[in-house]
């Protein structure tokens, strides 16, 4: 028997018994039945002529106007058929365009790609999850020479795969920086003259970089306009905002930026983030900075990657599963 | 080569004609009434298009034969403007009427064979084939 | 009365309309009713309870029976009516995804760009089409201070976003390059060595450069296993391949490459092209490099980028407006 | 806070009974037939996942009010593996079933409120609601 007769007879049945006991296992027969279409890739149309002609043969004398009604019924789920295998091709180009993300991140991925290096002293922890495929936020580590640790962090205004395009650019333009990384306000002036040169005039790219020194416990930073980061003092149990004040990277080659610098105890945390973090809004507005700072809080007595792994659990629920903007967390923890 | 039977599209009255046609000849060559619909709603969207961006246009409707296999072909010709990019107005899901899903890609999958030729000025020339089953 | 309301009564009139005359008119209603329905986003399993609905009022005394089977189809249809939902959010997915691809497309464009010199007595046409949203295939012109025309294609094996991850790379490598452009092989030789070292080492590129010198009528041009040209020769109207061995870009950086050169007399052309084009595949077959000759020749008479023009347009049908790989063609035809 | 009546869901009849029950309390409420449908077809749905993916768990069906409103709840809950990205889980064309569309997103359409929470080997809590209008 073919496919179409099959179908056909499991319907009989599931009718027939409906007429019977109609019953909620035979509903549910039905449900199942209706998977299994899908599945098989049925027409909704087909369905309905299937029912008229099953109608036909299990009471001849039905009358004929309730049958003419089927052909309007017929006429109108052709749409609905349209409809729904339109919806089996989107549903391949859906894959395809994930597949060919998956991709792409990877691409991306290779070309970006950090690792969090590893200091006797300094607990670190780094998340960065895109808001769709492709990451328009940007995360980078070094540990230099002198056993000092550097640390970017970037956000290309926009998100998605134009974003992503640029922030590849910003990549190349920081590998070939001359080898004195030690000032942070000198890697932000010249990677502006950079991307100032380089990139579409109509995208701008805030960047905070900072740079610990194991030896002295002070952290230097400057920022391109960049989402402000906090400061922890574990003795008050105080959170401060690091302030720092500078242009965005790419509006004026001449820009220079100031530097800052703090003193790091034990127990002192600096938190540094994309404003995916502070402007992820919910149902009632936007997340609070203060917020966020209750919410590192819950979490205070973990290692900062299980830190920063909660508060994104916590935030990506809070906004329903769906990142407005990409979301990049870091926890610099001064051990004790 | 079957004989070809047409229908001019000025109004919106034709579409009716059109779809009239193509049923008579659908239920002459032995279609059931789920391929009756579909093919009607083919011949519809067609005139449509004719009706609202060429002005004027004629459906033709022939039956076809290819070996033992029967079937109907409907010619949708205009002489409008044509379309610039047919790759984008044969893309899913790209039709502005709401989900919708029909335009042309709609009738490519109404139909079993389907094909288009188009210039900008000059018009556009749409055959699309059901085969009996 | 609410849209529903206003849905039902609709329906009902169209069935009424049909049970008295069962007219193709009245069918049509129906269609229209149909696309109706689904713009304002009713369910079809609303459909199906509105039928029964109208059907027990139109025949009060219709057998229960077949208004209880209408309980089955109701239970069918819910799970057309999920897909059906999903269809429209896919929809809204497939925009969004559309306008970031348009953006995508565009910064590429920025990063790319390129522009056809304006040389006497040198015709230039080009065309490049990606298979999906990003180009992986890329051309470049510049016209050099002695007056040379310097041509390069390229085609990143892959296609989509991540071969247009990688081409952006290779323009910045271009840019970078020493002035003297003026040989094709030491072009190629330096490309390949950036390449093969910032390139994600599974990601190869082919590419032809050439350069043609106006004040000697020589073209000048060397092949990094990319897709052969066609050289025609318009004294004896014959076209013979521009063969060219070398080695793909990013497999073994110490590549040398040959330079190859041809005279060119007035009429002669220079035809330059992706596997795109070769590779174009109809449902009876690729075409075949012969086929292509031919339908070159068809156009011959044209202007060169009236000819690249046209020949894409008949082989996008030929595949039926569907792409297998990006597409890129180029004509240089020396003017009488 | 209405009153819960519960089903424990360890094979596949149970999922019959969690649709048996949600349907009642639908009619209860005075949901029409289609909501009835889209109830029952949510419940098994939940139940369906709990029987594959974690085992054991239990549905229970609460009436719930809100000033003038009255609704349905329906809580899933099992201490199954849990879900391991609940985002990719929620997106829509995601579920491998081909075409199906039901999943997760599925049953977030069928009703009006969906919450989740999941923790890895802990299981998974899913809250559904849908209004009578
Ligand atoms: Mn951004
Ligand atoms: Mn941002
Ligand atoms: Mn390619
Ligand atoms: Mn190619």
């Amino acid at each position: 028997m073919d496919l179409r007769g099959k179908m056909e007879e499991k319907y009989r049945n599931i009718i027939i018994d409906y007429l019977r006991d109609q019953s909620e296992q035979t509903l549910y027969q039905g449900q199942k039945f209706s998977r299994e279409l899908i599945e098989k890739k049925i027409s909704p149309e087909e369905i309905v002529s299937l029912h008229k002609g099953l109608l036909l043969d299990l009471y001849p004398n039905v009358p004929e106007s309730v049958i003419h009604s089927f052909d309007v019924l017929l006429e109108v789920m052709v749409g609905y058929g349209l409809a729904y295998r339109e919806h089996q091709s989107l549903r391949n180009k859906q894959m395809e365009f994930r597949t060919e993300m998956e991709i792409a991140a990877n691409v991306q991925q290779t070309l970006l790609g950090t690792s969090i290096p590893v200091v006797e002293g300094l607990d670190i922890g780094a998340i960065s999850v895109p808001a769709r495929h492709m990451n328009g936020d940007y995360f980078h580590f070094v540990l230099d020479d002198h056993q000092c640790v550097n640390v970017a962090i970037a956000d290309v205004i926009g998100k998605g795969i134009p974003a992503a395009l640029c922030m590849s650019m910003i990549k190349y333009a920081m590998d070939s920086l001359p080898e004195n990384r030690h000032a942070p306000h000198m890697v932000l002036e010249s990677l502006n003259r950079v991307v100032e040169q380089n990139v579409d005039p109509s995208m701008f790219i805030t960047m905070f970089y900072g740079m610990y020194n194991p030896s002295n416990h002070i952290f230097y930073y400057s920022s391109a306009g960049h989402e402000p980061g906090f400061y922890y003092d574990a003795q008050t149990g105080g959170f401060s905002e690091m302030e720092a004040k500078g242009l965005l990277l790419g509006i004026d080659k001449k820009t220079k930026y100031q530097q800052y610098e703090r003193e790091v105890h034990p127990g002192d945390m600096i938190i540094l983030m994309s404003d995916g973090v502070t402007e992820c809004r919910t149902e009632e507005g936007f997340l609070e900075r203060d917020a966020l700072i209750s919410n590192i809080r819950k979490y205070i007595h973990l290692d900062a990657q299980t830190i920063v792994n909660n508060i994104y659990k916590d935030l990506e629920r809070l906004q329903d599963f769906q990142l407005r903007d990409d979301f990049t967390l870091i926890i610099l923890k001064r051990n004790v | 080569m079957g004989i070809q039977s047409c229908v001019k599209i000025l109004n919106e009255w034709d579409i009716v004609a059109a779809r009239q046609l193509g049923r008579n000849v659908a239920k002459e060559l032995g279609f059931g009434t789920v391929d009756q619909a579909r093919i009607t709603t083919a011949i519809s969207e067609l005139a449509r298009n004719i009706y609202l961006y060429a002005g004027q246009g004629q459906i033709c409707i022939e039956k076809i034969y290819e070996g033992s296999k029967a079937g109907l072909k409907v010619i949708a010709v205009d002489s409008g403007p044509g379309i610039s990019d047919i790759r984008q107005v044969m893309e899913d899901g790209y039709s502005t009427s709401g989900g919708l899903g029909a335009g042309l890609p709609g009738v490519k999958r109404l139909m079993d064979q389907f094909d288009i030729i188009s210039s900008l000025e000059k018009g556009t020339d749409i055959r699309a084939v059901k085969w009996l089953r």
